[in-house]
């Protein structure tokens, strides 16, 4: 194969494959989250939610894509054609472009940039752009007003997010994502235990950036129809919407690498070795998980109505099992192989308990009106953000200085930081005066 | 070869929609194109193995400063100001004047274009941003004090510039 | 041979370029917003002529002070916008030479 | 001898405190104390004092009579420190706060504490109806606090305190009806007049301190003798009648007597305290006390002498003519005094302190008895008015009649002791003294006889509606009348045999040297102790008693008992017996009885010489401060700084506003034509400096080419 290829682009290959592989899967991942949605929200509520199409309506999103790309393309009388062309694709490619400098694994990433963080932090901002020039571009009060709300967001609540992240990087002292991550490896403990406070911080200002609830203004049906995509239809909506779910995954990536380990499995420094084996038990979780799920789907496909839907309920369970064989049999595989495939995995699971939480957050939280959304992100979350920085530096201060437990200096300026909260909190219970920048 | 490419297409990317933003009529669009400058700017100095420039150039300029701009535009824009005349009576002589300035830079580079050593290549830390931060924060700390009050003084100011009632 | 850069006489006529360009923005368009947006075409004109001798001196002073430009073009840009907005709150326009209030 | 009990010696400057601490809660918060309470207060405070002053006595009795002085310094008042004295030696001034306690003082405590302790409850009674009780006795006890500091002090300036304080008391209480405008005057002629007499003496304290160095008591006699002063040496002499003039002030002498008259307008209690029992005398204490200086100056002591002569001769005169019950007893209070001075000025300074005591019992009574009567016919004081009031006020006559008569001079009594010791003393040392003496003798006799009679025997005179309403004043006045007369009775045989003359030896004792005008008699053989050791001076004089003549001194009682007892004749003659004839006697000698009805017509005299001027020389320095100060002074100034502001104003509207205007009208000019530059249009500044910018460029391009070639 070696032959075949010419060794000017050797390096270029495998990253050529990642990027594929990645814009491949990411929609139906997008499609599938907006199921798992709406399984968690009817859940939540106590309904069933989509069960028709496929069994428990597992083949909704396919159903959802097609008709979304069957719909008719409407584009506004005087709307500015060329940004309204522009702006879904400005969106959905930052949000795509984001993924350069995303470790889905110790070797799947397709650039590992020396600033990769920045890089993410850097294109995901410029996902504003689609937003703001779609909304200006399709020439409508809803659809500018949304933009304009959303403008004010992102730009105010990067702010929060990048200062949230900030201890993390202290913590790392690098930039680059699989930096990050071998710190964590090497320190033995993921980020969000020495500082929780920054990982509250980047959550609430991730799911502000993301515009979902309980912070999603920029769409709030009730106030301005659907916000900046009021006037979209059909394939350029579903672009947005891609870009949307694909900036989630994002947020919870750069989650996932900073505070939860990225792909480390659970007790990184726990080797607990199989009798008599090289084998470490942990390493042998991800594939009972998925004989477990494999089991619940043999469990429910005689129960299913019809019998394509029980074919595909046993089709599910049969995947599953090819996945928990998969993860076995990399553990007798060369051990990049082996990093590779669970560290994927892992990292998956962390993304989606992340997401469940977004989730679960917007079921939970009412909407809330911009001026609060303002106070929240400039009075309590910045200042919060900053102290937090400012302890865990001290923190690390003391741990060259002193040699201080860094647990036990976090845990020190983790008190400083609660109360600093506690004092914000209370006097933000003030009734605000003029929110800083609404837009109209 | 591979850098001159890079080189030349963000070159003629900036060089061209900077063009397009000066003469655009639309402020959006301006914008747009300034964005797109910028953009290729930041190629550039990717292209100069200046990565944390690089991302600051994103981040800050088309990230904030531009984002800003834009937000504000949306604020103030008028549909009138499309049918105005874009240009003060004053363009001609200044299009003029600005060339013969550019034409005068341009004759000194020229001129003194002996002056510069030859351009080898030197070897850059592979850590940028380190280095970067390094210079930062220890040889130019003073500086970097006085552009943060800087930063802080203009925030205040256009906190109370753009409030309502002053 | 010692791999040889791009020659710095490439960066300069860029900037020189930009810099032309942005002038004549800052002179010729009568919109505050543009001559502003002008005036950062100029600004990073500057950058790029200081990022390209750096590269070619192999030290980062000059990325540093682009670093500081950049932050200057940021407090202009917030203090400019602050009182375009101002003014046209009470002017409803945004051409430069109807702000004649120090005209004689 | 075992060491004497000190303890009310230690502590006489309580002695004075006592009276001060209730005046001053009188004078502060008495206007919502009950009446009861200020009676015990008052009185308890003075009867404090006299307990003192009684334990002082006896304890410094009790002491030998070499050393019969007790010096307590409080603190030092005025330590204004060295200063040149006028022969050019330095000496320290300092004035103390302190109290000196010798026989003299000893008998002037108990004098004013007793009397002054009578007198307050008599007060009680008498002042019961009076409005401002509190008052009245918050000033009577601040007049007790000075006149007590005045007989303490140690120095002549705290002397001067009390003087002042007695002084300012007594305008305050001569004024207490200050409603009625005699009595407002009255206290305001006193005050006055006192004040002439004050700065007499104050001009002497400060002569003193220059020329002896010292204004203590007791080192007065010491820098005397250190300082080798002549007899007769002038600057002792100015001392000496300065400090007279003061005397006559405050002891109404001529010629400043006549306050005293007037200041009958007070109450009655007053009048008894102050203007006969203690204040007045404060100038015979003064004398006394620095009869030091007197026995060196004896022109000074002869001017003692005539006056006091003439003083009680005249007041005599005048005392016999008078209706007003008070003022006939002002009159002779002032002839009274007189007569002390006269002993004073013959030398005879324990005669003088001896009749001062006795007549501050038998005038205090005096007063007190005539308060009674007023109060008994209700306010009433004309004598032609009364009449046959013996019947009807029983007590009141009996003790009105002893004090009478010790006034009068009839053995045993008081009056006749003591004044029997100054005619005796005047006579030896002049017989034309002794005469005057013994003339107003008679006459004291008559007019007091006069007063009596007419006021308690004959046919009664009082107006009906006063009449049925005549009674009997209440137990509270009646009993310091009976316990006076007691004193007026027996208060003289202290005298007998000279035990008062030698209980004051120490402090009055004769020097040698003193001999002038007139021969002091010394007890015992002249000249005989002339030694330096004083003990043995004193044992001389403790050891001779006897008088140095006995057959002269009975002439001279005699002489005086039947003169006594001729006016007393006279009296009974022409006002029991035949009571048209003073009538008749008036209109025979009309022009000189006016005269003298009329006082003489001193106050007129003063009017038309001094008071009239002083208020020309007032009116003429109220015009001068109005014509020159005001119009030349402040009006001319006001004036030329108008015309001063218009020159400068024209100077600044011209001149430097002008200058002003020249330039601004330049800078103006060049801004008409620089004006055209300053568009307003922010490109076109651009525009310049990018014109500017090309024009640097085009110079730089200028030089290199200039460089390269």
């Amino acid at each position: 194969m070696s032959q075949l290829i010419p060794p000017a682009i050797i390096p270029y290959v495998m990253p050529l494959v990642y990027a594929v592989v990645i814009v491949a899967v990411l929609p139906l991942m997008a499609g599938y989250i907006v199921l798992l949605e709406r399984k968690v929200m009817a859940d939540m509520q106590a309904r069933l939610g989509p069960m028709r199409v496929g069994p428990h309506g597992l083949l909704q999103p396919i159903a959802d894509a097609v008709k979304l790309l069957l719909k008719e393309d409407i584009i506004p009388n005087d709307a500015d054609r060329f940004m309204f062309y522009v702006a879904p694709l400005v969106s959905v490619t930052m949000a795509l472009l984001a993924y350069a400098a995303m470790p889905f694994g110790p070797a799947f990433q397709i650039a590992d940039l020396n600033v990769g963080l920045l890089f993410i932090l850097a294109v995901s901002s410029l996902g504003i752009y689609g937003i703001v020039l779609g909304g200006w571009a399709s020439n409508s009060h809803y659809s500018l007003l949304g933009a304009l709300r959303s403008a004010a967001q992102l730009v105010s609540y990067e702010t929060a997010a990048g200062l949230g992240l900030v201890s993390a990087l202290l913590l790392a002292g690098s930039l680059s994502m699989k930096d990050i991550v071998q710190a964590q490896a090497d320190q033995g403990v993921w980020f969000i235990l020495v500082a929780p406070i920054g990982f509250f911080v980047y959550l609430v200002g991730s799911i502000a950036e993301t515009n979902r609830a309980p912070f999603d203004l920029p769409e709030a049906e009730s106030e301005l129809v659907a916000g900046y995509m009021t006037e979209y239809s059909g394939f350029r909506w579903s672009l947005y919407f891609l870009a949307e779910y694909a900036n989630m995954i994002i947020v919870a990536g750069i989650a996932t690498t900073l505070f939860l380990g990225g792909w480390l499995r659970p007790f990184p420094r726990l080797h607990q070795h199989l009798i008599g084996t090289s084998l470490e038990l942990l390493d042998a979780l991800p594939s009972l998980i998925f004989i477990a799920i494999a089991l619940y789907c043999f469990r429910l496909a005689p129960r299913q109505p019809v019998r394509i839907q029980k074919l595909v309920m046993a089709a599910a369970g049969g995947l599953c099992l090819l996945l928990a064989g998969a993860m076995a049999g990399s553990l007798f595989a060369s051990p990049a192989v082996m990093q590779g495939v669970h560290g994927g995995f892992w990292f998956m699971v962390k993304v989606m308990a992340y997401l469940y939480a977004f989730l679960w957050i917007r079921f939970t939280f009412p909407r809330y009106r911009f001026d609060q959304l303002m106070r929240l992100g400039w009075r309590f979350l910045i200042p919060l953000a900053l102290v937090n920085v400012m302890g865990v530096g001290t923190a690390i201060v003391l741990q060259q200085l002193w040699g201080w437990d860094p647990r036990g200096a976090e845990l020190v300026t983790l008190a400083a930081t609660i109360g600093v909260a506690l004092l914000l909190a209370h006097e933000d219970e003030k009734p605000a005066s003029q929110p800083l920048a609404e837009g109209e | 070869m591979f850098s001159h490419t890079v080189f030349y297409f963000f070159a003629l990317l900036a060089v061209a929609s900077a063009i397009m933003m000066v003469t655009r009529r639309n402020i959006i669009h301006s914008a747009v194109y300034l964005i797109t400058t910028l953009l290729a700017t930041a190629g550039i100095f990717l292209q100069l193995d200046a990565e944390f420039l690089f991302v600051v150039q994103i981040i800050l300029y088309v990230g904030g400063i531009m984002v800003l701009f834009v937000f504000v535009i949306m604020l103030v824009n008028l549909d009138v100001s499309l049918r105005l005349v874009q240009f003060n009576h004053q363009r001609f002589v200044a299009g003029a004047l600005a060339l013969i300035l550019g034409g005068q830079v341009f004759i000194a580079f020229r001129v003194g274009r002996g002056v510069l050593p030859h351009p080898v290549l030197r070897s850059m830390s592979p850590k940028n941003t380190e280095a970067v931060g390094d210079a930062l924060f220890t040889h130019y700390m003073l500086p970097f004090e006085i552009a943060s009050i800087l930063l802080l003084v203009a925030m205040i100011g256009a906190v109370v510039m753009a409030k309502r009632r002053v | 041979m010692a791999p040889t850069m791009i020659s710095p006489d490439y960066y300069l006529m860029l900037s020189l370029a930009l810099f032309t360009i942005g002038v004549i923005g800052v002179l010729t368009r009568r919109n505050v917003i543009i001559i502003l947006m002008s005036i950062e075409l100029i600004l990073n004109a500057v950058n790029i002529n200081l990022v390209a001798f750096s590269r070619l001196w192999g030290d980062v002073n000059g990325q540093v002070f682009a670093i500081f430009i950049i932050t200057d073009a940021a407090a202009e840009a917030a203090v400019g916008l602050g009182i375009i907005l101002a003014f046209f709150r009470n002017r409803e326009t945004l051409l430069a030479d109807e702000m004649d209030l120090l005209k004689w | 001898m075992s060491a004497p009990l000190t303890y009310f010696l230690d502590h006489i400057w309580l002695i004075p405190l006592f009276p001060l601490a209730t005046a001053a809660v009188m004078l502060f918060c008495g206007r919502r104390l009950q009446n009861s309470v200020v009676n015990l207060l008052c009185v308890g405070s003075v009867f404090l004092s006299f307990l003192y002053s009684l334990g002082a006595f006896l304890q410094l009795t009790a002491m030998p009579a070499g050393e019969r002085i007790a010096t307590k310094i409080l603190f030092a008042w005025i330590p204004a420190g060295p200063y040149h004295m006028l022969d050019g030696r330095i000496a320290n001034f300092v004035a103390d706060w302190g109290f000196q306690l010798d026989p003299l003082s000893a008998v002037m405590i108990l004098i004013v504490t007793g009397v002054g302790l009578l007198i307050h409850v008599y007060s009680t009674g008498y002042m019961a109806h009076e409005g401002g009780y509190y008052r009245f006795f918050g000033y009577l006890n601040l007049f007790m606090f000075s006149m007590l500091m005045l007989v303490l002090a140690n120095n002549l300036l705290l002397l001067f305190v009390g003087w002042e304080g007695v002084g300012t008391c007594s305008y305050l209480l001569i004024g207490f009806y200050f409603h009625k405008k005699s009595a407002s005057d009255a206290g305001k002629k006193a005050f006055i007049v006192n004040r002439i007499g004050d700065a007499g003496f104050l001009l002497g304290i400060f002569l003193t301190s220059a020329v002896l160095g010292t204004i203590r008591f007791a080192e007065i006699s010491p820098s005397l003798a250190a300082g080798h002063f002549a007899i007769g040496d002038p600057r002792i002499t100015a001392i000496a009648f300065l400090f007279f003039v003061g005397a006559t002030g405050k002891s109404a002498q001529i010629p400043l007597y006549v306050w005293l008259p007037d200041a009958m307008e007070g109450p009655t209690p007053v009048s008894a305290l102050i203007h006969a029992a203690t204040m007045v005398t404060a100038g015979v204490y003064m004398v006394t006390r620095t009869n030091a200086i007197y026995q060196l100056a004896p022109s000074a002591m002869a001017i003692v002498a005539i006056i006091g002569a003439i003083t009680a001769l005249f007041a005599a005169s005048m005392g016999v003519v008078q209706n007003d019950i008070k003022k006939v007893l002002a009159y002779s209070t002032i002839s009274q005094l007189g007569y002390m001075f006269l002993a004073l000025g013959v030398g005879a300074f324990a005669a003088g302190i001896f009749h001062l005591m006795t007549h501050a019992f038998f005038k205090g009574l005096l007063f007190l008895a005539a308060g009674s009567v007023i109060h008994a016919v209700s306010g009433e004081q004309d004598i032609q008015k009364m009449g046959a009031l013996s019947g009807k006020i029983r007590k009141t006559y009996r003790t009105m009649l002893v004090a009478t008569l010790a006034i009068a001079g009839v053995p045993p009594l008081a009056g006749f002791f003591s004044k029997d010791e100054i005619l005796g003393h005047a006579f030896r040392s002049s017989h034309l003294l002794w005469l005057i003496g013994w003339l107003t003798a008679g006459m004291t006799a008559f007019y007091m006889f006069r007063l009596l009679f007419l006021t308690f025997h004959g046919q009664s005179r009082v107006d009906h509606e006063v009449e049925h309403h005549i009674h009997e004043s209440p137990n509270s006045m009646l009993v310091p009348l009976m316990i006076l007369a007691v004193l007026s009775v027996i208060g003289g045989w202290v005298g007998i045999g000279g035990r008062f003359e030698h209980f004051l030896a120490p402090v009055v004792r004769v020097q040698r040297h003193t001999e002038g005008f007139h021969r002091v008699p010394l007890i015992g053989q002249e000249g005989e102790f002339r030694s330096e050791d004083a003990r043995k001076e004193l044992e001389q004089e403790l050891g001779a008693t006897t008088p140095a003549a006995p057959s002269e001194e009975i002439i001279l009682m005699g002489a005086s008992v039947a003169i006594a007892f001729a006016g007393i004749g006279l009296a009974w003659f022409l006002y029991l017996k035949r009571t048209d004839l003073p009538d008749k006697i008036a209109k025979s000698l009309g022009g000189f009885y006016r005269l003298v009805c009329n006082k003489y017509y001193v106050d007129e005299l003063y009017d038309a010489l001094f008071v009239n001027r002083a208020k020309d020389l007032g009116l003429a320095l109220g015009s001068f401060d109005r014509n020159v100060i005001d119009d030349a002074g402040v009006n001319g100034a006001g004036w030329l700084t108008r015309f001063i502001s218009k020159v400068s104003m024209w100077w600044d509207t011209w001149i430097v506003d002008g200058s002003v205007r020249l330039g601004s009208f330049f800078v103006y000019c060049l801004g008409f034509v620089s004006k055209f530059l300053e568009t307003g249009y922010v490109q076109n500044y651009m525009l310049l400096i990018v014109v500017g910018l090309i024009g640097f460029l085009a110079y730089y391009f200028y030089l290199a080419h200039h460089v390269i070639h």
